[in-house]
């Protein structure tokens, strides 16, 4: 049996349903888990204070944003190549949580910027390219609600996912090339040179899990609900046929 | 192919064809800058650079729509995608002729709106250089996203919405070559980039273009 | 047993509020067009087998 | 050339509309599309001159070989008759522009702007750009809306002049055209059934079966 | 004439409606000032009065086309005028319409992106209330804009020539009231003519639309 | 309620099209205008229906009494059938918008969203509106375009309804209504002359001669 077997929404559908209460049963313990940890049972840091806790929000929304972006761009590709519906469809579904993230550490960057740089936002390479990922993701969701017929929907949104792909890349290195910047390195570390201590970094790791498989609780239900969706739109144009 | 470009350029050229209305709209931009800003012109010219690109980009980027609107209304683009034409020479020839209808007149009045922006002397040479460079990327970025839309009741709006962050790097590395230039700074890194943007663009997307007409026409 | 926030109190709360506050939102969006959509479906899939 | 369409399934909008459409259409000969409303005769001649995939099924000859006129004509309203033509003729290597002015009886007419010609003129010229385009096979989806009595039978005497050079045409229409040597094909019989009673599905249907 | 006004709005909110495009473009044009201008905190700061103005601008410039553009391509404009409304309160509707559905988020917004632009704190409650008192005008005015080009093929970026002049008052005492509030002075100069500005527009324009209809329609 | 038209003359694109139009529509009665495409009925009903000025005559009602229904409907694709409906009846005072459904035979359609409608549908949702509006004289322009035999004969009930309620119609058609009782105006004798010989000039013209 094929891993692509799965691309059937059919399959797709009973696997999911008996794989969904697991995932998110297990989404809600390292969710909760890891920021409860995070809020109430961590140190502050000697120079940062109590504000190495936003970090249990930020870094987890920050690389599921970007990792949403990719699976996005994966899924792309498989609809595009393989033209597996239920694919497409998980792209359409990742979107709005790809970009929930997005907001999560753009809000959260902001407000911890204020303590630390003296300012809410400042034109940082980082940060500003997380902006332009925020318009990215609007642009694709404007796309697919913007298109009545699903399979063009789907096939231009790939296209899109596709370029934009890389132009964002080549954002990054633009905004890299045009101002040094505030932001942290992208080691996991407070200090240069210094690792984070353990006690921050093991509730971090635990929220980064449930983040991630928060992330997939989303984009099942909504790639379950996107996959009903698309079958009433199928039914009733066949309705309307008679 | 040739034919095409000749025939795009003659219909901007006619009455309403809305040859021109790019570089009104340039005009009034960076009119409108000042007026909003405030007339010291030593922080003008400090912010020149940067407004005449995103003045110039703004620019290009009112105008896509027409680039195949009007074909798909009147039912042209059906008949150009059956003729002995490949899509992506099409689309490449929809570009030029974009780019020589709204780019090209962009760049040739940009020093005299660099005048009204106090733009520094040593940044002229740089302004026609870098707005010449970039352009083209504008343009075929640009098709990139009209094929996108194409089919779309007025989506004028969401075009520009798509078209934007695909703008920045070029941006990015247009105005830092002009207020490098400006500054008399080295810009042969940030003008090296934007050369490479623009062959990239113009070798790669009108395949990504033609694919997306494809699938409207659909 | 709420941790002393120090001088930053704010911060963190407003961080962790607005956090929560979009993660709920999405969620509660995600259920909600899902109860709709399987509704719909229901209502449809009953019509057509009549 | 002979075209032999086989087994052809096609789809609007995802939808799947017609289904197991065959016929074949030999050099010298016309057919005429018929159909009620909305039983896809506009959507079997865009999938024909490959504008869109068919879903299943054969076409004997490639896209090359069609021209395809829609229910849009295609002219520029800025530019005049002659040009408009003009540039189709350069697009497909350059036929005689004037020729085929004064097949469709425009000769009169080509200097004048295609924004001032009437519904009826613009249709004429919309019919001159299959001359120039020298292709063998021309679909044509009603392509007399819009033209009076004496326009219709002009065209069909361009028709019977194309099939007398060994060209084809496969003609949708609601009217009588004046070629009672066209053989029609009834699309009705094709209709695409449900997938339940045997038809075939959309791609997506069938992965929910 | 309620009617009209929920009607337009159900419009605007139902998919492909339009909806938040504006703010989009808002947003986009805020962010591109800074890649073009260069990232300076102090500079964008002493920019921001005039950017933001401008950009709430050009975001309303660019959904003129949609007041009455799609009325009149589906023929429901035709009814409207012989329907037993008056013109004036059909555009005057419209225009409230398109302040509820572009102007009022914009101003909503505004503060937002006044962080992305280093706005200094005494401009917040000024950005607020410029562009709440200034927005109506620019919809007001907008309106007649496209009142006069309804119709044409393809007249948005004309409907932009012609606007953007007579927005010129608006933005000049709206910028410049943000920009006293921003700096601690007195504003009550220009806010008092910015509000004038607005009654004017408010009140006597919808005729002139009006007139520019019905003259369109015959 | 009758309405007298009297020595007409109008104008599209500030060239007459038609003069000397007269004719009298009384309560009850419906009238049917015929003539070639571009003779000018279009803008005959503009007309009459107070969306451009006639160059001469007099008409005896005021454009208030008129419901004018175009080529176009005037529906919004993202609205449904009801909403679409209830829109026109609130602007036109509130009139039942379930019996207009049911009228022209959309009840079970009132929830689609218009654009899911089929051409025919549309145009019987855009006819429904004529019933909401409350008022007595009917001006329609082909208004049976793309709808089938079935629905036309629909159509025609509906407007034998409102002549029974004292209304009074006209009718712009190419096609047979199935409305015998109705008198037929052929406008052809009515096209504008030149006026060199005798016809009235455009607002321009005349400040040339
Ligand atoms: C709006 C403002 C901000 C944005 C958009 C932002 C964005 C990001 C992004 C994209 C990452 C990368 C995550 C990854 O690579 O996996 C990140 C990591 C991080 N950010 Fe921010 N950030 C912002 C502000 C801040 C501020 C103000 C601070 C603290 C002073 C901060 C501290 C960190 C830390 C410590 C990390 C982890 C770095 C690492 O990967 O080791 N961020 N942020
Ligand atoms: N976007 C769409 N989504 C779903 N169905 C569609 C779409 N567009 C058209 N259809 C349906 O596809 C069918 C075929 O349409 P097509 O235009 O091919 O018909 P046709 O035979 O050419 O009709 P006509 O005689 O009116 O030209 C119609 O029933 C129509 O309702
Ligand atoms: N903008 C314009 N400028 C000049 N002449 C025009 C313009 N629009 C239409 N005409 C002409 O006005 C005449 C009357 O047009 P009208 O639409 O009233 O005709 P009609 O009788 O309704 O035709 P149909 O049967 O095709 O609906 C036509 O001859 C047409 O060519
Ligand atoms: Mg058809
Ligand atoms: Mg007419």
């Amino acid at each position: 049996m094929s891993i692509w077997e799965y691309a059937n929404p059919k399959k797709f559908m009973e696997t999911s349903a008996t794989a969904l209460p697991w995932i998110t049963g297990l989404a809600g313990l390292t969710l909760i888990v890891g920021l409860v940890w995070g809020f109430f049972f961590t140190p502050d840091d000697y120079r940062q204070g109590s504000t190495v806790k936003i970090i249990y929000l930020h870094v987890p929304a920050a690389m599921m944003a970007i990792n949403a972006w990719i699976m996005m761009l994966v899924a792309s590709l498989i609809w595009l190549i393989r033209r597996h519906h239920v694919s497409a469809l998980a792209a359409r579904a990742a979107a709005p949580v790809g970009i929930t993230m997005t907001l999560i550490a753009l809000f959260t960057g902001a407000i911890w910027g204020q303590p630390m740089w003296g300012t809410w936002w400042a034109w940082d390479p980082r940060l500003t390219s997380f902006l332009i990922l925020f318009l990215f993701y609007l642009g694709y969701m404007a796309l697919w609600e913007a298109i009545e017929d699903p399979d063009t929907a789907a096939d231009l949104t790939s296209v899109l996912c596709l370029v934009g792909s890389v132009f964002a890349l080549l954002s990054r290195y633009a905004v890299n090339f045009w101002n040094q910047g505030l932001h942290q390195g992208a080691s996991l570390s407070v200090a240069p040179g210094e690792r984070m201590h353990l006690v921050f970094r093991m509730p971090l790791y635990v929220s980064m899990a449930g983040f991630a498989l928060l992330f997939v609780t989303l984009v099942l239900l909504r790639t379950r609900t996107e996959i009903r969706a698309r079958r009433i739109k199928a039914l009733l144009a066949r309705e309307r046929m008679g | 192919m040739i034919a095409l470009l000749l025939r795009d350029l003659r219909l901007a050229i006619r009455a309403g064809g809305g040859f021109g209305l790019g570089l009104a709209f340039f005009l009034i931009v960076t009119v409108l800058v000042p007026l909003g800003v405030g007339p010291e012109g030593g922080m003008l010219s400090r912010i020149a650079p940067g407004i005449l690109w995103v003045g110039a980009l703004l620019a290009c980027l009112l105008s896509l729509d027409r680039i195949f609107a009007l074909d798909h209304e009147d039912g042209s683009l059906d008949l150009l995608a059956t003729a002995p034409l490949p899509l992506e020479a099409v689309v490449t020839m929809k570009a030029a002729a974009h780019w020589i209808t709204t780019g090209l007149p962009l760049v040739l009045a940009a020093p005299v709106l660099g005048l009204l922006l106090n733009l520094p002397w040593p940044g002229y040479p740089w302004l026609l250089v870098s707005l010449g460079v970039g352009t083209p990327a504008l343009s075929v970025i640009g098709t990139f996203g009209a094929a996108l839309t194409v089919g779309l009741r007025r989506g004028g709006l969401l075009l520009s919405l798509l078209v934007l962050p695909l703008y920045v790097p070029t941006l990015i590395f247009g105005a830092e070559t002009l207020r490098r230039g400006a500054e008399g700074l080295s810009v042969a890194t940030p003008l090296l980039m934007l050369g490479g943007i623009t062959a990239g663009a113009v070798a790669l997307l009108p395949f990504a273009s033609a694919a997306a007409i494809r699938v409207n026409l659909r | 047993m709420m941790p002393d926030l120090g001088r930053y109190a704010l911060e963190v709360a407003l961080a962790y509020g607005v956090s929560l506050a979009l993660l709920g939102a999405l969620i509660a969006g995600t259920l909600w067009r899902g109860a709709r959509v399987r509704r719909a479906l229901a209502e449809v899939e009953k019509r057509q087998e009549r | 050339m002979e075209m032999i369409v086989s087994d052809l399934a096609c789809a609007r909008g995802g939808v799947p509309v017609l289904e197991g459409v065959g016929f074949r259409l030999g050099a010298g000969q016309a057919v005429i599309l018929r159909g009620p409303n909305g039983i896809g005769k506009t959507t079997l001649l865009r999938t024909l001159a490959g504008l869109q995939p068919a879903l299943r099924g054969d076409i004997s000859v490639p896209a090359e070989t069609i021209a395809y006129a829609s229910h849009a004509d295609g002219l520029k309203a800025t530019l005049s008759a002659r040009e408009n033509l003009a540039f189709w003729a350069a697009v497909y290597g350059g036929a005689d522009v004037d020729a085929a002015l004064g097949a469709m009886n425009l000769s009169a007419l080509a200097d004048r702007q295609a924004q001032n010609l009437s519904a009826g003129q613009k249709r004429r010229l919309g019919l001159a750009r299959l001359l120039v385009t020298g292709r063998a096979i021309w679909m044509l989806d009603e392509p007399t809306v819009s033209l009076d009595a004496a326009s219709v039978a002009l065209f069909a005497g361009v028709v019977r002049g194309h099939l007398a050079r060994g060209g084809a045409a496969l003609i949708a229409t609601h009217i009588d055209l004046g070629l009672p040597e066209a053989e029609v094909l009834e699309l009705s019989p094709f209709r695409a059934r449900p997938r339940a009673e045997g038809g075939i599905g959309g791609a997506f249907d069938e992965a929910f079966v």
